[in-house]
């Protein structure tokens, strides 16, 4: 069913629509919306036998939330930003027991400084915390991937967080197709957990494993991860089938097949904006493919090889990045083209929610087939007057209008 | 006949006593008793959480018919009860974290309130959560709180050693003045840990004003047994420490577990008390009063006081903590306390010398 | 496709109004998006909304530089911000205040062409029958009756789905105010 | 079933798996500790044993424990001077366990519901004589038979009995009870033959084709002392007054009759004599302390109004009065004549210093070893120094009461059958002792104060002697109760209810527990919280 809603609304929406049996709360921007409207379906009886429960910090969500999925029950949370590293030792622990929770994670930046925009830097410095994560590029996708998340978690048996971008998305007011109860619960059995805390049935669960046994642990749940990837695919088929919708996958392609300069590779709500600037582009003539990342964990090292195929140059958007390194979605793709003659840059910009316009997109595009991209790592949005006003008098250090290359950065310090 | 006679004689504060009817013994006296928790575990000789532990979750597995599940801190318990791979628990049971048992075990109330629900069943199974004292009285402080102030129906055990036991005995916001751990040494002008610090968590606890809050110690099984029965008749938070010796940490003899745990209750030092919606119901009178020194000499973590060259102000000020907390509590004679007591520690950093 | 900027203060309803805007758009069959600037702004603060309207998927989710529309709702923030910063040579401005327009914006009437620079008393409309200074309504209905985009009904239609009962038929009447009131003036009426 | 994770999900109960026994140093064993009173009873009653019986309400099994070492409990708990109660460990908490009044009611139980003995399954055709129906001669008798021997008593009084019959007077011991209980001796099968005096004693052995003889001659000859005397002061003995007593039931002597002695029987004779309406006054030599009378026997002559002339001795006796010499107690307590005397009013003497054994049939045994007033025996069998005589009783020790004549009886039956075996009796090593250090006291003291009544009352009855009335069979279950078990299981759980790692298996109702050496990691809480001191660690051979 159409409606015009807020992002927030359609998330909520679409979780109740999976029904969970335990849903937590902690409030923090901008993720909040969902889980207030969660709360509102449970207390006003449209989300039967479901729990909502108000918890006092994130760290206690992610706990409840793991109490409840070993208790056997679907189980439901979202959080962002400082609030997901507040529970880090949860999101960890969460995979390691291979609970199926699934969890909103509202992008966000993570301070000091405060910063309530959205950017990468949250959702990504989980990357090796054993979860999946699927970043959605609209409503509609996050809508989808919601539902096919439950899925794919218990199937595989790993936690899945649903990556949207804070505010963007989560507060966009825009035209969402809502299945019906009916296609989500043929989609979507009821939850049979693969094991949970039963007194007919006990088991420990959460053993201390030593060095006799923990690599071989951690190589199962990485088999998972693994197995995961196929999982992914087929849910996404099946869902695809059933509602029409083109959500979800491990990655999408757009305007692909014939730009064989340039293709970028985009995580999150950019995609959309990127979209609608290379269809300008196609205009004055100039072909660019964009390549939506949609499963940063598993990563699709394969499929992303076979969607870049033998693209000369590919630029990684990116909203995150790796302090004392370069970034993050780059060194995964150059480890998916290796041996290969393809090019690869990161493009950082949107930190802290720096809009990334159109413009923003078309700067990236002639600046690469300008051949300008000549190092791995770019601050590609940051604003030179921005820093040179305090840079000047403190270093006597000046920076030229424009990108700033790595090598800029460091041959500014020497 | 048998039944008009008073029991005492043979000793009815032991566990059984063939001379009483089966129903009126301690649950630990049964052949059959459930044993949560069973042998094999890697605890250290004479471990009073393993007691603790065991005496708890059997009176609740008795209370519920065996419908319970346990959620439990990281910490020596849950090293020692599952490495893998083999496990001493014969109940549903999970380690997630040091210091979110309080919150696992609100998120496994709800799962079993749901199941039940979904299921039809009329009874959910109960939960249980549990710690040590450092992931109860501190880093797991917070979920517990938040537990209380949800009212969940959890019951929440903590077994209070008083220190940090599974990192090598260091100290918490429930060790006691003077005792010396790995954090706070017996050196200089002040030896052991500070006066002044600490917090009261039965009390705060009580301030929440949840259903049932008691302190208890495996020296008397037959009142923790009552209280872990008790608390089971409740639903929604409720709070038991139990005082556990810990040999290792306490520089006691492995033997002694229980008989430091008793003396701890004789001498005042530790009050043992029942509170139901935030106020006192019924407080453990002190049997045989014991002078706190008698406590002390059995542990070496206060070896500084029991020596030729301790401080007789010291233990002054630490008899002094267990007068207090015989006044207030009414540990002597058949008064019931009249006012809810304050922490401890208020006591102490009033009086700050 | 049709973007619309909309500046208020914080406590004005500018973000209920952009997401009822694209409602509108949304109850007559287009596709549309709304999205407030992302602030932790409170009360009093300049706040500004976005609204697309589009017959096709709208994609992009950035902000609106070059808006076909900009509604203000408050004049006072005339003199704070450049509200038409990079507004459409051919666009809309619709500005809420009683005063005729080319008295509060005499440099912008003359950039745009005539007639899209407007001024509705909307603030007058919203307390004749909301009792509150909630401008949002009328300065949607005005929007309608300056552009045609959507149907006086359809923003009566939103406002009463999201408000069911009272307030939403009392910003519906309010919305009809300022809808006629805005065809008499582009009629060259009274108020022209 | 459910799909369980590799490792870091475990199956219930797999720490089973974990022998942590390995751990152990030391090994937590059971020892029975022998009681202080079943060690200082000179019957050699498991006491312990049988107040846990009578604890259970099982008086019948009570019973039949303490008669396998006594056979005359309901005498026992009338006469015997209970010197178990004074060295009970639960006098070191409150008030000693009554003992003797338990064991009285289950005497008087066991007569109540005509609890018989068991006739020994399998008889040996052995034969033994027994000379004596006291005390001694009838546990020998009882113990031989229950071995199976074919016993058969001669005594040279009318009854059988002793100085139990012609000692003890009848307000300690009313004669049916005493009656029964030498009844359901001769039920089993034992023969008695009354008022022979055997005067050969190998002839008698030979002829009559015994086996084996014990000698269970009693003391029946009163000691005497030279008293200077004018003709009319009576000089009695005070056997033949007790004696005349029980034969004839009354005895008129005089209205002031000193007693003259500080001993059992000097007590007796006093208050038998005050029963008969005579004003007895005991005389002598030195002070109450050193008196060896029994205390409580002697608390009672007192306030039965009975008066003692302390430090005194009789120096010559006249019509109507007795000349009385002051003594002194010189440094080692012992008196010593300090020339001063005075008069005390009396009408006859009665004197009661000692009695001796009927030597006249032992003289015509050549090779009988004799030490003063005893006959030499072997304490380990009592068995004198010709083979196949044994001896029990007063002729072979100093302690004259009746509870050492039992055991004395009860080692001679055991010398006798080890000898009709051809082998030596010798008494088993006795358990380590149980000292009140050994015991947890916390665990027993806890009297609430609608107890103590109760506790008091049971005290007041263990004192109650045969004018009273036994205790009830609720003050007998209580104070059976009040038995700590001394270094001896009472199945209180202890020991399996604070084992740490569920290491003790409990056996069940009367079999006690077990330690599971697979998983005790030897740490000793259940030694420290045995309340009995039961267990013992001990350490592991490593």
């Amino acid at each position: 069913m159409l409606n015009q809603i807020e992002g927030s609304l359609g998330v909520a929406k679409a979780v109740a629509l999976c029904r969970p049996g335990v849903v937590c709360a902690y409030p923090i921007s901008p993720q909040t919306h969902i889980v207030e409207n969660v709360g509102k379906f449970v207390k006003e009886g449209t989300l039967k036998q479901c729990d909502f429960i108000n918890v006092e910090s994130e760290f206690s969500a992610m706990s409840v939330s793991i109490g409840s999925s070993a208790g056997g029950v679907r189980t439901y949370t979202a959080t962002a930003s400082q609030g997901l590293l507040f529970m880090a030792e949860g999101v960890y622990n969460a995979s390691g027991l291979g609970l199926p929770i699934v969890m909103t994670v509202a992008s966000r930046a993570i301070g000091s400084p405060i910063n309530i925009w959205n950017d990468h830097t949250d959702s990504l410095s989980q990357r090796d915390s054993g979860w999946l994560q699927l970043f959605c590029e609209s409503n509609q996708d996050a809508v989808d991937t919601h539902i096919m998340a439950f899925k794919i978690a218990e199937e595989v048996g790993l936690p899945v967080m649903v990556c949207m971008d804070g505010f963007v998305l989560t507060h966009a007011f825009e035209r969402l197709d809502i299945p019906s109860q009916e296609e989500v619960d043929k989609f979507l059995p009821e939850y049979q957990p693969r094991e949970f805390l039963d007194p007919k049935e006990p088991i420990s669960m959460g053993a201390m494993v030593d060095p006799d046994a923990f690599t071989e642990v951690r190589f199962l749940q990485e088999r998972k991860m693994v197995k995961a990837l196929s999982v992914i695919e087929r849910v996404t088929k099946e869902y695809r089938e059933l509602t029409g919708h083109h959500s979800g996958g491990l990655l999408d392609c757009y305007n692909c097949d014939n730009a064989t300069d340039l293709k970028l590779i985009i995580m999150g709500s950019t995609v959309g904006t990127a979209k609608d600037e290379i269809d300008r582009l196609k205009k004055e003539g100039i072909n660019v493919g964009i390549i939506s990342l949609k499963s940063f964990r598993p990563f699709p090292y394969e499929a992303l090889k076979q969607a870049i195929g033998n693209t000369k140059q590919v630029i990684c958007v990116e909203r995150a990045f790796s302090f004392g390194a370069r970034g993050i979605i780059c060194p995964e793709v150059k480890r998916a083209m290796e041996g290969t003659n393809c090019e690869i840059h990161t493009a950082l910009c949107g930190l802290g929610g720096r809009a990334i316009y159109g413009s923003t997109i078309n700067g990236i595009v002639k600046q690469a087939l300008a051949g300008k991209f000549t190092e791995e790592f770019t601050w590609f949005d940051i604003n030179s007057n921005v820093l040179n006003s305090y840079l000047k008098d403190t270093e006597g250090v000046t920076f030229p209008q424009g990108p700033i290359t790595d090598s800029q950065l460091q041959n500014s310090c020497k | 006949m048998l039944d008009q006679i008073k029991f005492y004689q043979t000793g009815s504060n032991t566990i059984g006593n063939r001379l009483l009817n089966p129903s009126m013994r301690a649950i630990q006296a049964s052949a059959d008793r459930p044993n949560g928790l069973i042998s094999g575990h890697r605890a250290c000789q004479g471990c009073g959480e393993a007691l603790g532990a065991r005496y708890a979750i059997d009176a609740a597995m008795r209370a519920t018919g065996g419908k319970i599940v346990v959620a439990n801190a990281t910490g020596c318990l849950e090293v020692f009860s599952t490495p893998y791979p083999e496990s001493a628990w014969q109940l549903p049971w999970i380690h997630s974290l040091f210091g979110n048992s309080a919150a696992v075990g609100s998120g496994i109330a709800a799962a079993m309130k749901v199941r039940a629900e979904k299921n039809g069943d009329a009874v959910a199974p109960r939960v249980i959560a549990q710690g040590g004292d450092g992931g109860t009285t501190d880093i797991g402080f917070g979920p517990l709180s938040g537990m209380f102030e949800r009212n969940d129906d959890v019951l929440y055990l903590c077994y209070d050693n008083e220190a940090y036991m599974n990192t090598g005995v260091q100290r918490s916001s429930a060790t006691p003045p003077s005792a010396r751990t790995a954090t706070t040494q017996l050196v200089g002008e002040h030896p052991g840990a500070d006066w002044g610090k600490g917090k009261d968590v039965p009390m705060i606890a009580m301030a929440h004003g949840i259903p049932y809050v008691a302190t208890a110690t495996v020296a008397d099984l037959r009142d923790l047994e009552e209280k872990v029965t008790k608390a089971m008749s409740f639903h929604g938070a409720r709070y038991i420490q139990i005082l556990t010796p810990c040999p290792l940490g306490w520089g006691c003899a492995s033997g002694v577990t229980v008989t430091v745990a008793r003396m701890a209750m004789e001498t005042g030092f530790f009050p043992v008390y029942e509170a139901e919606y935030g106020k006192i119901t019924s407080v453990r009178k002190i049997r045989q009063k014991q002078p706190v020194i008698n406590y002390l000499k059995l542990q070496r973590r206060y070896a500084h006081l029991t020596g030729k060259k301790a401080d007789p102000n010291v233990l002054a000020r630490l008899q002094a903590l267990c007068d207090t907390n015989i006044k207030n509590f009414g540990l002597l004679g058949d008064d019931e306390p009249q006012l809810t007591p304050a922490a401890i520690q208020a006591y102490e950093r009033s009086n700050k010398v | 496709m049709l973007q619309v900027r909309l500046h208020g203060r914080g406590g004005q309803g500018v973000v209920t109004a952009a997401e009822m805007l694209s409602l509108a758009a949304f109850l007559e069959g287009h596709f549309a998006q709304a999205f407030p600037s992302f602030g932790s702004e409170r009360t009093g603060a300049p706040v500004v909304a976005y609204a697309r309207i589009d017959d096709k998927e709208i994609r992009t989710h950035e902000p609106i530089l070059e808006p076909d529309v900009v509604l203000v709702q408050d004049r006072t923030l005339l003199s704070v911000i450049d509200v038409f910063s990079g507004i459409s040579p051919n666009g809309y401005a619709i500005i809420n205040s009683a005063d005729p327009a080319e008295q509060v914006v005499p440099e912008l009437c003359k950039k745009l062409p005539k007639g899209h620079v407007l001024t509705v008393p909307a603030t007058q409309f919203a307390m004749e029958k909301l009792k509150k200074p909630l401008p949002g309504a009328p300065m949607l209905s005005s929007l309608a009756a300056a552009t045609d985009v959507f149907k006086l009904e359809s923003v009566q239609k939103s406002f009463q789905t999201r408000y069911p009962g009272k307030v939403g038929d009392a910003n519906a009447e309010t919305a009809a105010l300022a809808y006629n009131y805005l065809k008499e003036v582009i009629k060259g009426g009274a108020n022209a | 079933m459910m799909k369980k994770p590799f490792a870091t999900t475990l199956d219930p109960a797999t720490s089973l798996a974990n022998h942590t026994g390995s751990w152990r140093t030391l090994r937590p064993i059971n020892v029975f500790k022998l009681p202080p009173c079943n060690k200082q009873c000179p019957a050699g009653e498991n006491i312990q044993q049988w107040l846990y019986y009578a604890a259970e309400g099982d008086y019948e099994h009570a019973w039949r424990i303490l008669t396998e070492e006594n056979p005359f409990p309901a005498c026992m708990g009338r006469v015997c001077y209970h010197t178990c109660e004074g060295k009970c460990n639960r006098g070191f908490l409150d008030e000693s366990v009554g003992i003797n009044s338990v064991e009285r009611f289950l005497g008087d139980y066991a007569l109540e519901h005509n609890l018989a003995f068991k006739r020994p399954v399998r008889e040996t055709g052995k034969k033994v004589l027994i000379v004596g129906a006291g005390p001694a001669g009838l546990s020998a008798a009882y113990h031989l038979r229950r071995f199976g021997h074919t016993v058969h008593i001669v005594e040279m009084g009318k009854e059988a009995g002793g100085m139990m019959r012609y000692g003890i007077p009848v307000y300690r011991l009313p004669r049916n009870v005493l009656d029964a209980e030498i009844k359901r001796l001769t039920d089993m099968g034992i023969t008695l033959e009354c008022g022979r005096k055997v005067e050969d004693i190998e002839a008698e052995k030979k002829n009559g084709k015994y086996d084996a003889v014990v000698l269970g001659v009693g003391a029946g000859i009163s000691t005497n002392v030279d008293i200077p005397q004018g003709d009319t002061n009576h000089i009695l003995h005070a056997l033949s007054v007790l004696g005349d007593i029980e034969t004839s039931g009354d005895v008129q002597i005089a209205r002031r009759v000193a007693v003259y002695g500080g001993g059992n029987t000097a007590v007796d004779v006093a208050r038998s004599l005050r029963r008969l309406g005579a004003e007895p006054i005991i005389v002598y030599r030195r002070n109450r302390d050193k008196m060896p009378a029994n205390e409580e026997e002697m608390d009672a002559a007192i306030q039965e109004g009975i008066q003692v002339k302390w430090l005194s001795t009789i120096a010559g006796a006249q019509k109507d009065t007795l000349k009385i010499e002051k003594m002194a107690l010189d440094e080692t307590g012992y008196p010593q004549p300090t020339g001063e005397f005075e008069e005390l009013p009396a009408d006859a003497v009665v004197l009661a210093i000692g009695q001796n054994v009927d030597k006249s049939a032992l003289e015509k045994l050549k090779d009988l070893k004799m030490q003063k007033d005893a006959v030499e025996v072997d304490p380990q069998d009592m068995q004198t120094s010709i083979p196949g005589i044994f001896a029990a009783g007063d002729m072979a020790t100093s302690d004259r009461t009746v509870t050492h004549a039992i055991g004395m009886g009860k080692t001679a039956a055991r010398g006798v059958n080890a000898y009709l075996k051809g082998a030596k009796y010798e008494k088993p090593a006795k358990h380590e002792d149980a000292l009140f250090e050994d015991m947890h006291p916390w665990y027993y003291t806890d009297a609430p104060k609608t107890v103590r009544p109760e506790l008091e009352l049971a005290r007041r009855t263990n004192t109650f002697d045969e004018v009273q009335h036994g205790l009830t069979e609720e003050n007998a279950i209580f104070e059976a109760r009040r038995c700590l078990s001394c270094g001896n299981c009472m199945e209180c759980d202890n020991c399996y209810g604070v084992c740490p790692d569920s290491a003790v298996i409990k056996l069940g109702p009367g079999k006690g527990y077990e330690f599971n050496y697979d998983y005790c990691k030897g740490c000793g809480v259940c030694a420290q919280e045995c309340p009995c001191g039961h267990i013992k660690m001990v350490p592991e051979k490593i």
